[in-house]
């Protein structure tokens, strides 16, 4: 029976957990983690099925399942769920990270650990479901459901403005999520369908679809972050624990422009035409904004926050670029920012455990007391820098190709400015790194910080291994992801045919 | 001959008598009373209007509405009761404990 | 063996993950051995291709060619994972195996005492694998791969003494510095796919010739590119305004100054612009500012080496004036004076980094020796005198002088006359006058610091004195290996006036097409007329050096204090690095405390807690109005009955 | 004139009545039979729901009409009567963990519950003004009764006495407008309203009275200010009962005044429905925003619904109507099991819950710090629960009918009330220094509290088994 339902055994697979782990005594703290982490990794192992049966060869939804939902005169909405290749990657990117944070939590949670497994597994469910969501109703459904988990992972598990991080996050994406909601029930009524693929294919006038692609852009814009709906990220990164910033940001983040890529822009080609210039300021706003404010940060996790900001800059600008190199790289940047901010948010994690504090100021020279640590560190920070090689780079590299190619004018222009990130992102970083890292000869407290432990080493790996994957060897991602990019360009194309936009402007 | 109009006035009259007596009088008491004009105020109406149009419905509904408004009396007296008993005062302007 | 030029660069690459992953655990033997030995593999197996390929006509004309996987492929761009082995790359190769080899043997004794020796190891390893990956990369996207690759190494390596602040900065400088440059590459690279569809250098070339541009045509889109990968050169290659990084990245071990910061790192952009000759040669007007930024970086730096009182500053200063000609060569269009004068210097400033740290070294150990700590063993003001107890590395360094000042026969001379008759032959006389002068101070600073640090009494106590001692010999012969080369190097490429073969320009012509009509000329009693001037203007330095340093005198000083202005600003290198201070690096920051603490802060999150807080207000005051009085209730009622009325009538 | 009474179609206000004498006789009997008041009580309603049910099969496209709308069933009606016994019986389940704790027993509560809801009915299951009246009047005593019913605590009084002031203004104003439709019509009967040519000053009067008096049960701002009172004093199971029954079958009231008595004066109650609806919905979450009682906030959360529910009524269409009765179902089960849980937070006969008595007890009490949540959380209308569905039904009828600023003013509303309705999952879960009160839990409420929030999720992922009646007896209404 799973043959055909399999991808909604990937989906669901966690609430097995989150049954199982309700039967679980709480006292039983180790054999929770323990639990967790196996499952996990079984859940990822399941789902590297959908990579091994991808057929990557044409453009078609894959996995897909669909039955009746709801089915009333007023709402008609079904369960129709499956993948392509742009949700391919993100929803592996998920199952991947989970065993790997459930690992790094083995030490750093320590409170009510049974309601936190229960929490990260229905995070889970939350971020799959809408990743695999093709109605939008279920999409929405799924969109906000994610937020419950989060919100208790930051408010319970969160440092000591928890409770302010986690209702200004909730009810900052609430905002966004409610106007989307209005979006969508607009859509509705004007087609009739919740579903995505009829929904493509109906003509939204150009006036519909500017008020439909403004609800829909403000509650991605506020998920991505896009400046200026920023602020609730550091604040919900700095208080979240450790593996709730690895799974914000790995993935959660992703969904915002996923959503762009998915609903927001192929259903209303026109107006994101015609948004696109302001949308494509913002992100390179965001690149360079996100990256000063990063290098005068204090607080390390705040300065890997305010860098989410500049690289989720980058991917947005790829989408937007709407070039077959911008959106390979803004795809593969969001994975990339997925593994590289995730795992520098789990080496902050490390030495959080360690030392309490987080306040660079607080480190200098540890490099020499956690010379493996300050190894890992180093290759991360290379990575989110975007040294060739490494991941970032071929991300980085793309989207800029892909903006300097696009036709949008002064395109050059927005290339120079985006590219001038890579300059500021190398300071931030590195001025962080030479600050803990180097500088003096470690205090005398922190010579008694501890290096890696093996466990520590063993979720670190598999990130690391993904950072030189991704930048040695690339088109392996880029090759499952082409058919797709390629449809949904052609759909922007094929859709604003008999629009008049030359004479707007935009696009030449 | 009074017309119908007249009876409607004086309805109107009453009827804003009770209701600016419930704003202004202070004494819980007197306000009970002002209900039981205001609901007066509307027996006349309809006695009028049913009387008027030749239509008893109207003057069926003052039989029921007397019987409201005993009902209310009794219920209204009985929480002045329990008020007084509580607090020894039946002004309502005392009456300021839940609020916000 | 032709099919194997990618073990080239993985021998080094295999060289460093031993030592990377294990090298904490290996004796620091062994780690030294795997450290050179896969250089010298490379080396090695780098001859053998390079002899196979010149004895293949077909190879040697288009070069040796590995196609690993395509590495960034979608749409219509492609990027292979390739390695070219050709005539240039191949010559680069081979300059940079060997070179990068003696200084990997010449470590092992330098860094013998050092902690991070494993660590030290694997960086540079791990640097020669990324250079090398630059010089033989197929495409500008793998070269730049190889390009920030060095780019990574030198801050690693600069930064090796890391729990210092000087050494992490100069580190973090370096870095950041010749990012700026490789944003202009990668803009630059985006111009070129955009003009030719492909980053591979056969390819572009081809549609360069194909499509049979000639200056004329293309004045604009491809000058920008040129300009814009020309940025990228004066972040790697420490040309004004972006030499800044260099002299601070003297921090980092010596060794490492002389393979990278002198040999091959910094000389990549020169590398690569004469790996694109074919497109500048289309841009005229970019040529013209290389030429003139070569020329003036080439004085300027000069200028301030001068001065300097630190041995490896001084020489740091020298690099960048030496990569100025270099510059200068490229600009005027010679491309192969430029690509000489890449191998030359990479033997005399290695030579001369490497003598220095020899003196370091032998410094070192005389403070340790007297229990000194806090003296500087890098200044010059502190020596004097070593010759007696270091004559091999005198000797060595003495060559190496000569070699850059531009003294017959060494190999200085040869290629900076080429590159300053070219300039002339070019018609860029302005610029000939000021490499000329530049060369005066060349030899000037040089032997300064000859006379200063070997010649005359040595100027620190006698415990210090009992401590010096020559360098051991795994530390000399690499200086005598490249003494030779610092010699023998320059007769490769014998000026035509000499009637002697100039294998070089012979073996590199057909790398270097002239597409871009440029023109010298041919006068042949001028060059030698020019020549003749270059070594006198060689012995002016040397002698004014002679008489101002060459015996114990005041004059020195005086001088000093009579151009006192001249002289502060010379010492304080012109206030450069104060003023990027002030005018970007602290800008910057505060922009970056201005968008955290007020946009950030009081504007947008100011906002969204306004928005919260007005909530609460507007509840409040609500609050308020609900106080609990019966009579405001009614009232309420009416006044909604009101509303009512007011809509309904 | 021989009339002939239809026992049938009186038969559940006879049971209800038959119901509230023998409760009320009950209270001379032993303690012992006392303690089965609750469950004769319940009895008597579940008699009513099967007789409800019964009749809905009958009646599913039809309607029963006796004595010229005195009485008539309609699927509308039913599903309305159905909400209003479930609510009964689920109160009473309240009423037995709540009460049970003190030394006297209750016969007479219930009996006086029972009549309110037998004023609910009579006022659902009629299309008569003259039978709404009395059933209105034979809600709101009884319930200002029920609201002082812990006599001896001044807030209770308090609450009461408001109510009824403000309550018998309102009924003033109700009885005017009946007076003045009648003057104007010559007729109570819905029906037979709609049908007469209409249109002078005297007929929009009768409709502004009407509406106030509606308004004011339905709690829609300005007639609001009875609300947080009276749900503050009132026993929580009371408040619970209070915050669902009357106010659903006022909303509904209004849905059938509106819409069968005065469909053609839909461009004047629009417009004031639509000033009406949006203070309703800003005042109510505003209010709530600043509470420290959590009673209190829900008084003011339920305000807010109502002006949900009125900005459905303004949409005017099926789907308006079918959305409400939707909201109100799902409002039942978030209710009861909101007030529910309030409700088991009381020492002593003190049921004042603030904030700050909420710390940490989410640890304390997990299924009970589960179920506040799933409340909460449903009420916010996050998705997955039955509010989400409610909230989207709404929003829904509101965009199709292109009312795009009411959409826009409830979506505010939703996002300052999820402020306020997590505060009380911050409390529960986030906060230090927990609060060391203990509790004893009834295990009924519990029960029910359970399968609320097994209903709310059910339904929220499932909505069709409640969506396909509130659609069938929409459709009936027109």
């Amino acid at each position: 029976m799973f043959e055909n339902h399999f991808l909604s055994l990937i989906t669901f697979f966690p609430l097995v957990a989150v049954v199982i782990l309700l039967f679980f005594p709480s006292k039983q703290e180790k054999g929770i983690k323990i639990f967790g982490i196996v499952f996990s990794l079984i859940h990822f192992l399941i789902s590297l099925k959908l990579l091994l049966n991808f057929d990557y060869s044409v453009y078609k939804l894959q996995f897909v399942e669909k039955t009746k939902w709801i089915a009333t005169n007023f709402l008609n909405s079904s369960y129709f769920i499956g993948i392509d290749g742009i949700s391919l990657f993100i929803v592996l990117l998920t199952t991947f990270l989970m065993p790997i944070i459930f690992l790094s939590t083995y030490s750093g949670i320590t409170k009510k650990v049974k309601s936190f497994y229960i929490h990260m597994f229905l995070l889970e469910v939350g971020i799959l479901g809408s990743l695999v969501s093709l109605d939008l109703f279920l999409f929405y459904v799924f969109w906000e459901v994610m937020l419950i988990p989060m919100y208790f992972i930051i408010g319970v598990w969160g440092g000591e403005r928890r409770i302010y991080a986690a209702i200004k996050f909730f009810i900052y994406t609430m905002a966004g999520s409610l106007l989307m909601l209005l979006g969508i029930i607009y859509i509705y009524k004007l087609t009739g369908t919740f579903d995505l693929i009829k929904v493509y294919s109906y003509k939204f006038t150009l006036k519909e679809q500017l008020y439909l692609f403004a609800a829909f852009a403000i509650a991605f814009a506020i998920k991505v972050p896009v400046f200026p709906f920023h602020t609730w990220l550091p604040d919900a990164h700095t208080e979240a624990p450790t593996a709730g910033s690895v799974i914000l940001a790995g993935v959660l983040l992703k969904l915002g422009t996923y959503g762009f890529l998915r609903f927001a822009m192929p259903l209303f080609p026109d107006a994101m035409i015609k948004f696109a210039p302001y949308i494509i300021v913002l992100a390179i706003i965001g690149i360079i904004y996100g990256a000063l404010v990063a290098m005068v940060q204090k607080d390390i996790k705040k300065l890997v926050a305010y860098s989410s900001v500049s690289h989720l800059g980058y991917v947005m600008l790829g989408l937007f670029a709407l070039t077959v190199y911008g959106m390979q790289g803004g795809i593969l940047q969001m994975i990339n920012h997925g593994i590289s901010t995730g795992a520098l948010f789990l080496l902050v994690g490390i030495v959080y455990e360690r030392k309490h504090t987080r306040l660079i100021s607080e480190y200098g020279g540890i490099a020499k007391v956690m010379p493996v640590y300050a190894v890992f560190f180093m290759i991360v920070t290379l990575s989110s820098i975007g040294l060739p090689l490494t991941n970032g780079f071929v991300g980085e590299f793309s989207i800029l190709l892909g903006t300097f190619k696009s036709s949008w004018q002064h395109a050059w222009v927005y290339t120079a400015f985006a590219a001038s990130g890579v300059i500021l992102g190398a300071v931030y970083m590195l001025w962080m790194y030479q600050r803990v890292f180097f500088n003096t000869e470690p205090s005398e407290e922190n010579k008694k910080l501890e290096d890696l432990k093996p466990r520590e080493i063993a979720y670190l790996i598999p990130l690391v291994i993904m950072i030189f994957w991704i930048g040695i060897y690339p088109n392996f991602f880029f090759k499952r992801m082409q058919k797709s990019v390629d449809y949904y360009l052609n759909m922007f194309k094929a859709k604003q045919v008999g629009m008049v936009i030359d004479s707007e402007g935009g696009k030449k | 001959m009074v017309a119908m109009v007249d009876y409607a006035i004086l309805s109107a009259v009453l009827f804003t008598i009770g209701i600016v007596g419930i704003l202004i009088r202070r004494n819980i008491i007197t306000i009970l009373m002002c209900i039981e004009l205001i609901l007066n105020s509307v027996n006349l109406l309809f006695v009028a209007f049913s009387r008027f149009m030749g239509n008893v419905d109207g003057q069926i509904f003052v039989f029921f509405i007397f019987a409201v408004a005993a009902a209310e009396a009794a219920v209204g007296l009985a929480l002045v009761v329990a008020y007084f008993k509580l607090r020894e005062t039946i002004e309502v302007d005392e009456i300021k404990l839940l609020k916000g | 063996m032709t099919g194997y030029v990618w073990l080239i660069p993985v021998f080094p690459l295999i060289g460093f993950l031993i030592n990377g992953l294990f090298g904490r655990k290996l004796p620091k033997k062994v780690v030294g051995i795997v450290g050179s030995g896969a250089i010298l593999l490379s080396f090695l197996l780098a001859c053998v291709i390079f002899f196979q390929m010149n004895g293949n006509p077909e190879l040697s004309e288009h070069g040796v060619k590995n196609i690993l996987f395509p590495w960034i492929s979608y749409g219509d761009f492609n990027v292979n994972f390739a390695y070219l082995f050709d005539r240039l790359s191949g010559s680069m190769t081979l300059m940079v195996a060997g070179v990068s080899f003696l200084i990997h043997v010449y470590s092992i004794g330098y860094m013998a005492e050092e902690e991070g020796y494993w660590r030290y190891f694997a960086y540079l390893n791990l640097f020669v694998f990324m250079m090398l990956t630059l010089v033989l990369a197929d495409n500008l996207l793998l070269m730049f791969v190889g390009w920030e690759g060095v780019g990574l190494c030198s801050y690693l390596l600069i930064g090796f003494y890391y729990t210092t602040k000087v050494a992490s900065d100069a580190g973090k400088k370096a870095f950041i510095v010749n990012r700026v440059g490789d944003f202009g590459f990668i803009l630059g690279m985006f111009l070129i796919v955009t003009l030719f569809g492909s980053l591979e250098f056969e390819k572009i070339r081809e549609g360069i010739i194909s499509a049979g541009l000639t200056p004329e045509h293309t004045f604009g889109v491809i000058t920008l590119a040129t300009i814009l990968l020309f940025v990228g050169a004066t972040g790697k290659s420490a040309q004004i305004p972006l030499y800044v990084w260099l002299p601070d990245a003297m921090a980092g071990p010596t060794p490492v100054s002389a393979l990278i910061h002198a040999a091959t790192m910094v000389t990549s952009g020169v590398y690569m612009i004469v790996k694109l000759n074919f497109l500048f040669q289309l841009a005229p007007i970019t040529l013209l500012t290389i030429a003139w930024v070569g020329g003036l970086t080439a004085l300027f730096a000069a200028t301030i080496g001068t001065v300097q009182n630190d041995i490896k500053k001084v020489l740091a200063y020298s690099t960048v004036s030496q990569l100025g000609y270099m510059f200068l060569a490229l600009g005027v269009g010679a491309f192969i004076a430029g690509f000489f004068h890449i191998l030359t210097h990479a033997f005399f400033k290695a030579l001369l980094f490497l003598g220095s740290g020899s003196v370091i070294h032998a410094m070192h150990h005389a403070y340790h020796h007297a229990g000194i700590h806090d003296k500087d063993p890098q200044d010059i003001r502190n020596m004097g005198g070593l010759k007696k107890y270091m004559p091999k590395t005198y000797w060595t360094f003495l060559i190496a002088t000569l070699a850059i000042a531009g003294f017959p026969p060494f190999a200085g001379f040869f290629s900076k006359d080429e590159i300053l008759w070219k300039a002339f032959a070019s018609n860029h006389k302005i610029l000939w006058a000021i490499g000329a002068f530049a060369a005066v101070l060349t030899s000037f600073y040089m032997f300064r610091l000859v006379y200063l640090t070997f010649l005359g009494d040595f100027r620190g106590c006698k415990e210090e004195e009992e401590g010096l001692h020559e360098s051991p010999s795994v530390m000399t012969v690499p200086l005598m290996a490249l003494a030779f080369l610092s010699v023998v190097g320059g007769w490769m490429g014998f000026p035509h006036i000499f009637h002697l073969p100039n294998l070089l320009e012979h073996y590199l012509e057909p790398m270097v097409e002239n597409i871009g009509n440029i023109h010298f000329m041919h006068n042949v009693s001028m060059e030698w007329t020019l020549m003749f001037v270059s070594v006198g203007l060689a012995i002016v330095g040397w002698l004014f050096a002679k008489f101002l340093y060459g015996r114990k005198t005041d004059a020195p000083s005086k001088l000093a204090n009579t151009f006192n202005y001249f002289y502060t600003i010379l010492l304080n290198k012109y206030y450069v690095d104060e003023i990027y201070f002030a005018l970007i690096v602290n800008p910057v920051k505060k922009i970056g405390e201005f968008c955290w603490l007020f946009i950030d802060t009081v504007i947008i999150d100011g906002a969204v807690n306004l928005s919260a807080s007005l909530a609460r207000c507007v509840g409040k005051i609500y609050s308020l109005y609900q106080n609990g009085a019966v009579k405001v209730y009614a009232l309420t009622m009416l006044g909604g009955i009101l509303i009512l009325f007011w809509i309904f009538f | 004139m021989n009339i002939s009474i239809n026992y049938f179609m009186l038969m559940p206000f006879l049971i209800l009545t038959g119901g509230v004498i023998i409760l009320s006789f009950m209270g001379v009997l032993k303690d012992k039979v006392k303690n089965y008041a609750g469950v004769m009580a319940s009895l008597f309603l579940f008699a009513d729901l099967y007789y409800f049910v019964k009749l809905l099969s009958q009646v599913t496209y039809r309607s029963l009409d006796y004595m010229n709308g005195m009485v008539y069933y309609n699927a509308f009606n039913i599903y309305i009567s159905i909400l209003v016994l479930v609510c009964g019986i689920a109160s009473f389940v309240l009423a037995e963990g709540f009460f049970n704790s003190e030394e006297f027993k209750h016969p007479e509560f219930y009996a006086i519950v029972l009549a309110s809801i037998t004023g609910l009915l009579v006022m659902i299951n009629t299309n008569n003004l003259i039978n709404l009246f009395i059933g209105l009047e034979l809600t709101s005593i009884p319930l200002y009764a029920t609201v002082a019913y812990l006599r001896y605590k001044e807030a209770s009084v308090e609450g009461a006495l408001k109510y009824f002031i403000l309550g018998s203004i309102a009924s003033g104003f109700f009885l005017f407008g009946i007076a003045v439709v009648y003057g104007a019509t010559g007729s109570v009967v819905f029906k037979d309203i709609m049908v007469v040519k209409k249109g002078d000053e005297l007929f929009k009067l009768g409709l502004l009275f009407l509406m106030v008096g509606i308004g004011f049960k339905a709690s829609a701002a300005p007639f609001h200010m009875w609300t947080p009172d009276a749900y503050e004093g009132a026993p929580t199971p009371v408040t619970a009962f209070m915050s669902i029954a009357p106010k659903a079958v006022a909303i509904v009231i209004l849905v059938k005044v509106l819409y069968i008595a005065f469909p053609d004066m839909f461009a004047l109650w629009e417009k004031g429905l639509f000033v009406i609806a949006i203070l309703t919905v800003l005042i109510g979450n505003f209010g709530a925003l600043v509470q420290n009682s959590v009673k209190r906030m829900l008084a003011y959360s339920s305000i807010a619904h109502a002006g949900y529910l009125l900005m459905a009524i303004v949409a005017f269409s099926i789907e308006g109507i079918s959305s409400i009765l939707f909201y109100l179902a799902g409002y039942l089960l978030i209710n009861i099991g909101a007030f529910g849980s309030l409700s088991l937070l009381k020492i002593g006969d003190n049921d004042y819950v603030e904030y700050n008595h909420l710390r940490g007890i989410g640890y304390k009490y997990p299924l009970f710090g589960i179920l506040l949540s799933i409340f909460m959380f449903s009420l916010a209308g996050i998705p997955a629960t039955i509010g989400f569905v409610g909230k989207f039904y709404v929003f829904k009828s509101l965009i199709v009918k292109e009312q795009y600023v009411l959409a826009l003013v409830g979506i505010l509303g939703s996002l300052v009330s999820v402020y306020y309705y997590l505060k009380v999952v911050v409390f529960m879960y986030m906060k230090e220094n927990p609060e060391e009160r203990e509790f004893n839990f009834s295990f009924l409420t519990l029960a029910l509290l359970v399968l609320c929030a097994v209903g709310v999720i059910y339904f929220g992922i499932f909505p069709q088994g409640i969506n396909k009646f509130a659609i069938l007896a929409a459709k009936v209404l027109i």
